[in-house]
């Protein structure tokens, strides 16, 4: 049977990918976006695996929140890149270097 | 409070309304209009200081005229104001000041007057306020408000590095003034909930504590003194202030620092003080010997007198860590006649500089040809700063040396030294500048003081002669508070 | 189940002004280009019905509703009070720094209504759900905002960098919320409080919760090392949008970390404590160090403002009454200031010509000895020199955190901002000891002008008198 | 419960055998001749002359960005419809108020042309 | 049944018996759907040219028979034309990647079939009678955006890039508008199983089927389902005037018939779909004598039917959409219906239970 721990350790491992991809990456802009979802997929992994065991909706609601959130998030995050797209005709991380001090 | 009436309010804050009425109104089309405002406005703060030497009573040791309001109740600090017999001549120092310093700008300043004037008479105002508090954060509140418009005015009307000297005028007593603040907050917290000075002269407290706080006090008010070795912002800021910054900085703001010591350091942490008594008489002393001689080396004349004031301000240090009456009434004393002194001593630097905009002493020689008057009262100034007796300059050194003697023989031979130095120091640049045959051209071009420098020398002249001569209306108010402060110290804290 | 109407009275301001929002939006479509206006005479209408509404349901008790996750009490009304002034006060800075450069739209408007309603949710959140959403509403409209100037290459490049990072908070706090939900079983702040206090669960994952939770909240305070986003958003965005980032945002994360720290996780103040003494001692030195070598005032700012957050967080680090109305002091006093200085320099800019650089305020005395007054008192307030408010508010905070007695803290504290005193002071020599480079005449709005005279005054006034605003903050952390 | 979704996963798995399946018999049974001609891929009988993933229109952006956001909306619909006589009044109001809020958004893409394909 | 299973645990012993005996079960299953359904598939093909050919006043394939039966002229093409299309070579071309060329196709049948698991034939029939049956359906047939995707891009070809862009967002445009009028289905059903939809229009005859009350979605639903198969009105993504094939332009062989298949499922599965939400499932059209007799299958089967007849008529009838007109017609006409309809319905969904009772209303809100 599938515990608790075994729904978190994969929780962890796919928010760890997500955080390590998000520093790691010095490629591709789309990259960070999806790394992004993978973080809060591995958050939902959480709360549903915690709400399952607690017999208890509300984590599965909040679920349903983050979800929408993350389209929501998904769609600015794409058009910020359209936009920056644009503007620097690249989505290379490395590019983006017009800020610094 | 005299018959109810907020004096003391009324003294702070009459000068920092003028000012801000003469900043909101001047501009420099018409400097006239700021110029005589500002002026009538000193002189009126002035007058509604003498009420409080008047009405003031030398025999009692506690704080008169007190005004005390809630500021703010969240940490319950108070507007609370009151002078005792070491604050009220400092106050009237400072509202006689004042207007001399607008006399002083009045035809030299020539961009943003009112600016100028504005700020001298909000510092006037804000100077006051710290003389005054007897409430910690008012009083921190206060001492740092002073540093804006000095810092404003050496930036703005200084000389060719003021930037440089501005900021670290500003940042070195910044520096100080924090760590007091962290003292205050933890004085506010053994006193359970109290920023009342007088309940922290109350307040008792172990070695240690007292210890870390007087240090906290110490290099916030030796900044500002300021003491060897962190007095090196002075004749920086000195040198690039225009005159009348000089003046205010030498004659008012470094007693903020003595005055620091025997409203704080003193009575709040009287054991640490006699513990570390030996180190600050001997910061003290090196002060005065080694920034006498450094004084003597001097090629600016500036420069050479603000050596000389923390040669003479190290002597108020040595006065007050004596602990003993003579020494802190002496320090007291050599407090103000260095007020007048060292102020009178910029002013007639000024002059010179106004004529040929020069402070090298090479530059000059044989003043006296072409400036008769003025060298005549550069003389009395330059006595009086040597300390040649009949003049306040001597009054104050000669108290503070016979305290010495009272505690330690070796310490009273070094800090007698400064008869010699001051002396060697002040007179060779008077002979220098002054005496001789006209030494160049320029000098040649020289013309005596006008009238409006004629009237602002004489005032001071007529000062410093006086406090030489007959000094006891100055040690007589002061006297039961000094009594009343060491009385306090002989009993430990601990 | 209960599906009973709630009572939607707490929430009456945010229900007014989604409605308004969605007017905004709509009327700015229909009038078109012809009545700009509109829109922003709208926005300010809606900030004041709102304001009206919040003070007319004004009540010193909590009020629940929406099955408890919302709450309405005298802190969530007076920081949203606080909020809209703030907001009201940014719309008109903008007024014209906008209109020069084309964001004058509808757009702009409703996003900031938009960010406004999420602050507002999550100062009265008393739930995870309604937290995260107050904060990715706010968020979201933030990141929009900043890549509003759609040519800018700046701007987008800060927009994707404040996007992603600002989603990695969100990731993070949301992590740690899950731990906290798996720990506790409960979503409501209160809840878990009453959960964790019985001691009954495992205090091990609650703590790598509470690790992820205010590495999330670092995030959206600013505090280092979690800053990175700060300067580089500062300093890309358009100042209009900057100003906003940078101002009435502070105040909701106040109040979202007192929902979800002190609400929420206060029993494990000795956990947290020590993390935020980390966030703190980095912000301070992070913030005052690097801010010496910015030429950018914006980007300096930005450091300054991550000092400054370093102060916020004494107030939390001391805990208590005393602590977190300290905090909310000084992030009301900063925000004051923040309001002031971005002002000044969106009334320096011109059409073409953004005033970034330090050295665009030389000799501003000359040019206007107004602003120049104004400027200097709102950067002696950050320094923190009396009697500006910005000295009182440090006062507030380094006095909690003393009682609590972290001397060591205070000390470095002070030492760090005697560095920060010296940009400041820059700002002030270049202003008054420089001479101008620039002699173009300084025009804007009256309201402008009005406007910034009494932000001037307040940071004054309210330095001179910080009892107002002091008891208040001390009111609304006390009900 | 799980049981019933057994079928489901065969299910997909059968169809994905379906797909796989097929394209091997056409691999096993068909000619396998290429040269370069019948390679390339087709271009009305020109060379290719540029790489074939080239960008592409920004309003495939807009309409992907847009479905995401209408995608969730109808997720949120889904559950509600399953239960709305439970949920009654408070809860059809709820989601009303909902809907009029997208609605808001709708009308705002609208009638700022991002519906417009010309 | 039980035979079967004592057999399987003989065979494997008594702990393997019993999970070998559910997956053969399970297959058996899914096989008697799928060998049907494929067979429909190749038919449908065959059905489309005749009745096309016949719309067109031409008599359509007729050269190869059935097992040399004279009178099923043109019944083997379905046949000939699988055996032709496994001859043909599959062409990679140069610069495509080829995994995901190859991966394309599979990821376009699969789920057209596997949508089928949760179609309930009969009251009984059904193999997964899970609660989430609609929006798994909605997930199946959501994925075939993929494959679409996923070819074109591969391809390397700019028209197949161009076809799947187009197809791709007509794909989520039109999903929006099918969502919608699912939540109208779902409101009046109050359930996401399937067969409980069809349960919910059980009545006395067709008048209680969701087809009347729902009427507006039912058409918003099967135009979208036209659209989501990329049929004729709606198949720009094909254009083969224009873009020549679209995202298959450079598919062949077995490869270009896995599309070619998915697209007759996916045409199959909307015509069932809509029966099962509108047209009442199973149900007989009138619960009389003669036809509830009739097994339910064979209702469906008809319904299936009829509804595939209209794909083929509107092929026959009406000429490509311009893309901005279909893209308009997605956005711009159905959500605004479908929101609307969604809201009238919940307004009537609460009105009092005494209005409720009125006719004709009775007949769908019980």
């Amino acid at each position: 049977m599938i515990s608790l721990s075994h729904y978190l350790v994969l929780g962890a491992i796919l928010f760890a990918i997500g955080v390590v991809g998000i520093f790691l990456n010095r490629k591709n802009v789309i990259i960070l976006l999806m790394s992004i979802e993978l973080m809060l997929l591995a958050v939902n992994i959480n709360f549903i695996a915690f709400s399952h065991f607690l017999q208890d909706v509300a984590g599965q609601i909040f679920v349903f929140f983050i979800l929408t959130v993350a389209a929501a998030e998904a769609a600015i995050g794409l058009a910020i890149l359209v936009v920056l797209f644009r503007n620097l005709r690249t989505i290379n991380v490395d590019d983006l270097d017009e800020l610094k001090g | 409070m005299l018959f109810g009436f907020p004096l003391l309010s009324l003294v702070i804050w009459l000068p920092i309304i003028v000012g801000l009425i003469v900043l909101a109104i001047g501009n420099d089309r018409n400097p006239l209009l700021a110029r005589w405002l500002s002026l009538v406005g000193s002189i009126f703060g002035f007058i509604v200081a003498l009420p409080l030497y008047m009405h003031f009573d030398p025999s009692l040791s506690t704080m008169q005229f007190i005004e005390n309001h809630v500021w703010f109740e969240r940490l319950n600090v108070h507007y609370h104001l009151g002078i005792d017999g070491i604050s009220m001549p400092l106050i009237l120092l400072n509202c006689f000041i004042t207007p001399l310093i607008v006399i002083a700008g009045w035809e030299v300043i020539r961009q943003r007057v009112s600016q100028y004037l504005g700020a001298f008479l909000i510092m006037s105002g804000i100077v006051n306020g710290v003389f005054a508090s007897l409430d910690a954060v008012l009083f921190y509140t206060f001492w740092e408000a002073s540093l804006i418009p000095m810092f404003i005015i050496i930036g703005v009307w200084g000389g060719p590095n003021r930037v440089y000297a501005a900021i670290k005028f500003f940042l070195y007593t910044l520096l100080g003034s924090l760590l007091m603040l962290i003292a205050l907050i933890y004085l506010y917290y053994a006193s359970n909930g109290s920023f009342s000075i007088l309940d922290y002269h109350q307040l008792p407290l172990a070695m240690t504590p007292q210890i870390l706080i007087f240090i906290a006090f110490l290099l916030a008010f030796a900044v500002k003194v300021p003491m060897w070795p962190v007095h090196t912002w002075l004749p920086d800021a000195h040198v690039e202030a225009p005159t009348g910054g000089s003046v205010v900085l030498a004659a008012i703001l470094l007693k903020l620092g003595g005055y620091g010591f025997l409203r704080f350091s003193l009575p709040i942490a009287p054991d640490a003080s006699l513990y570390l008594a030996d180190l600050m008489i001997l910061l003290s002393l090196i002060a005065v010997v080694y920034i006498g001689l450094v004084a003597l080396m001097q090629q600016d004349m500036k420069k050479l007198i603000a050596y000389s004031s923390v040669s003479h301000m190290g002597f108020v240090t040595l006065g007050f860590f004596l602990l003993n009456d003579l020494g802190i009434e002496g320090a007291m004393v050599q407090m103000i006649s260095h007020g007048f002194i060292s102020g009178a001593m910029f002013l007639c630097v000024g002059v010179l500089y106004d004529r040929l905009h020069s402070r090298q002493i090479a530059d000059y020689g044989g003043v006296i040809n072409k400036m008769p008057i003025f060298a005549a009262f550069f003389m009395v100034f330059a006595m009086a700063n040597a300390g040649l007796p009949g003049t306040s300059g001597f009054v104050g050194e000669f108290m503070v040396i016979m305290g010495t003697i009272k505690v330690n023989f070796w310490y009273a031979f070094f800090a007698a030294m400064t008869l010699i130095l001051g002396a060697s120091y002040t007179l060779w640049m008077y002979k220098r500048v002054v005496f001789g045959a006209v030494a160049n051209v320029n000098v040649e071009t020289l013309e005596d003081i006008s009238k409006r420098e004629f009237m602002l020398l004489a005032i001071l002249a007529f000062a410093v002669l006086w406090l030489g001569v007959y000094p006891f209306p100055l040690t007589e108010i002061m006297q039961a508070t000094v009594g009343n402060l060491l009385e306090h110290m002989t009993h430990s804290k601990l | 189940m209960d599906f009973l109407t709630p009572d939607l009275t707490p929430a009456y301001p945010e229900i007014f002004l989604l409605v308004m929002v969605c007017v905004v939006m709509l009327t700015d479509l229909i009038v078109g280009e012809r009545r700009r206006y509109l829109a922003f005479f709208l926005a300010q209408l809606t900030l004041i019905g709102c304001a009206i509404l919040t003070l007319t349901t004004f009540s010193s008790e909590a009020n629940y509703t929406f099955s408890g996750m919302f709450i309405d009490d005298a802190m969530s009304d007076i920081l949203k009070l606080m909020v809209y002034a703030t907001v009201a006060a940014v719309l008109i800075y903008s007024r014209i720094y906008i209109g020069v450069r084309g964001m004058f739209r509808g757009e702009f408007f409703s996003l900031a209504l938009f960010a406004t309603l999420g602050m507002m949710v999550m100062i009265s959140a008393s739930h995870f759900l309604t937290l995260y959403l107050g904060l990715e509403l706010l968020s979201l409209s933030l990141y929009a905002m900043v890549a509003l100037q759609r040519d800018s290459t700046v701007a987008t490049e800060a927009a994707m960098k404040f996007f992603v990072l600002g989603a990695l908070a969100s990731g993070f706090l949301l992590y740690g919320m899950s731990m906290v939900y798996g720990a506790t079983g409960s979503l409501h702040t209160s809840k878990v409080a009453e959960i964790i206090q019985s001691g009954t669960i495992d205090h091990a994952v609650l703590i790598i919760g509470l690790v992820f939770i205010v590495a999330g909240i670092g995030f959206k305070l600013y505090a280092a090392p979690f800053h990175m986003w700060a300067p580089d958003v500062y300093q890309g965005a358009p100042t209009a949008v900057t100003l906003f980032v940078g101002s009435a945002p502070n105040l909701a994360s106040f109040g979202f970390v007192m929902r979800l720290l002190i609400d929420g996780l206060g029993e494990l103040v000795a956990d947290w404590q020590g993390m935020l003494v980390i966030l703190a001692v980095a912000s301070m030195v992070i913030g005052n160090l690097v801010a010496i070598a910015q030429t950018n005032i914006k980007r300096m700012l930005a450091y300054s403002t991550i000092s400054h957050m370093g102060f916020v967080l004494f107030g939390f680090i001391a805990a208590g009454e005393n602590g977190y109305s300290s905090s909310l002091f000084y992030v009301a006093a900063y925000v004051l200031m923040t309001l002031g200085a971005f002002g000044i320099i969106m009334m320096l800019s011109r059409e073409g010509f953004e005033s970034e650089n330090i050295s665009d305020f030389k000799g501003l005395n000359q040019r206007s000895p107004w602003l120049a007054l104004i400027m200097m008192l709102l950067m002696l307030s950050m320094a923190g020199i009396p009697p500006m408010i910005g000295f009182y508010a440090k006062l507030a905070v380094l006095q909690a955190v003393l009682g609590v007695g972290y001397i060591w803290l205070t000390v470095v504290a002070v030492m760090l901002s005697l560095i920060g005193a010296f940009y400041y002071l820059r700002i002030i020599k270049l202003m008054y000891f420089d001479a101008p480079e620039i002699d173009k005449p300084i025009s804007t709005g009256m309201d402008i002008k009005v406007l910034i005279g009494i932000n001037g005054l307040a940071v004054i006034m309210l330095g001179i008198f910080p009892q107002t605003l002091m008891g208040l903050s001390l009111y609304a952390i006390q009900q | 419960m799980l049981g019933n979704y057994f079928p489901i996963l065969l299910f997909i798995l059968v169809g994905l055998a379906v797909g796989i399946l097929s394209m091997l018999a056409g691999w096993l049974f068909a000619p396998n001749r290429p040269d370069s001609e019948k390679l390339s891929p087709y271009e009305c009988g020109f060379e290719a002359f540029e790489d074939a993933r080239m960008k592409f229109d920004v309003r495939y952006y807009l309409i992907a960005i847009l479905f995401i956001l209408f995608d969730l909306e109808i997720a949120f619909l889904f559950p509600w419809a399953v239960v709305l006589n439970e949920i009654g009044m408070f809860g059809f109001i709820a989601m009303l108020v909902f809907l009029g809020i997208l609605v808001v958004g709708f009308a705002y893409e609208w009638m700022k042309g991002a519906l417009e394909w010309d | 049944m039980d035979y079967t299973q004592q057999l399987f645990e003989q065979m494997f012993g008594s702990e393997w018996g019993m999970t070998v005996f559910i997956l053969a079960k399970n297959l058996f299953y899914i096989f008697v759907i799928v060998v049907p359904l494929l067979l429909a598939v190749a038919y449908l093909t065959f059905a489309e040219r005749k009745i096309i050919a016949y719309m067109q006043i031409r008599v359509g394939p007729n050269r190869v028979t059935f097992f040399g039966i004279p009178w099923l002229r043109g019944w083997g093409q379905p046949i000939a034309d699988a055996v032709k299309a496994i001859m043909k070579e599959i062409i990679i071309p140069t610069g495509a990647n080829k995994f995901l060329f190859l991966l394309a196709p599979i990821l376009t049948i699969a789920p057209a079939l596997a949508a089928w698991a949760v179609v309930p034939f009969s009251p009984e029939l059904v193999l997964a009678d899970i609660n989430a049956g609609l929006l798994y359906i909605l997930a199946m047939t959501s994925l075939g955006v993929y494959g679409v995707i996923i070819a074109g891009w591969a391809s390397n070809s700019k028209y197949a890039f161009l076809g799947s862009m187009r197809s791709a967002a007509q794909l989520v445009s039109y999903e929006l508008a099918m969502g919608f009028a699912l939540v109208c289905v779902l409101m009046m059903a109050e359930s996401l199983n399937l067969g409980d939809i069809v349960k919910g229009q059980q009545g006395d005859s067709l008048l209680n089927w969701y087809l009347i009350p729902l009427f507006p979605m039912f058409l918003v639903y099967f135009i979208s389902g036209v659209a989501e198969t990329n049929r004729a009105p709606f198949d720009v993504a094909e254009g083969e005037s224009e873009i020549v094939a679209g995202f298959h332009v450079d598919y062949s062989g077995m490869a270009f018939t896995v599309f070619f298949l998915a697209e007759y499922a996916n045409m199959i599965l909307v015509a069932t779909l809509t029966s099962i939400m509108f047209l009442g499932g199973w149900l007989p059209p009138l619960n009389i004598a003669p036809f509830n007799l009739i097994p339910g299958i064979i209702w469906l089967l008809m319904k299936i039917a009829f509804m595939l007849f209209f794909f083929l008529w509107f092929r026959a009838t009406f000429p490509r959409y311009r893309y901005d007109q279909i893209m308009r017609l997605g956005w711009k006409i159905f959500i605004p219906i479908t929101l609307i309809w969604i809201v009238l319905l919940g307004i009537l969904l609460q009105l009092p239970e005494s209005i409720k009772e009125l006719f004709p209303l009775n007949l769908w809100f019980k």
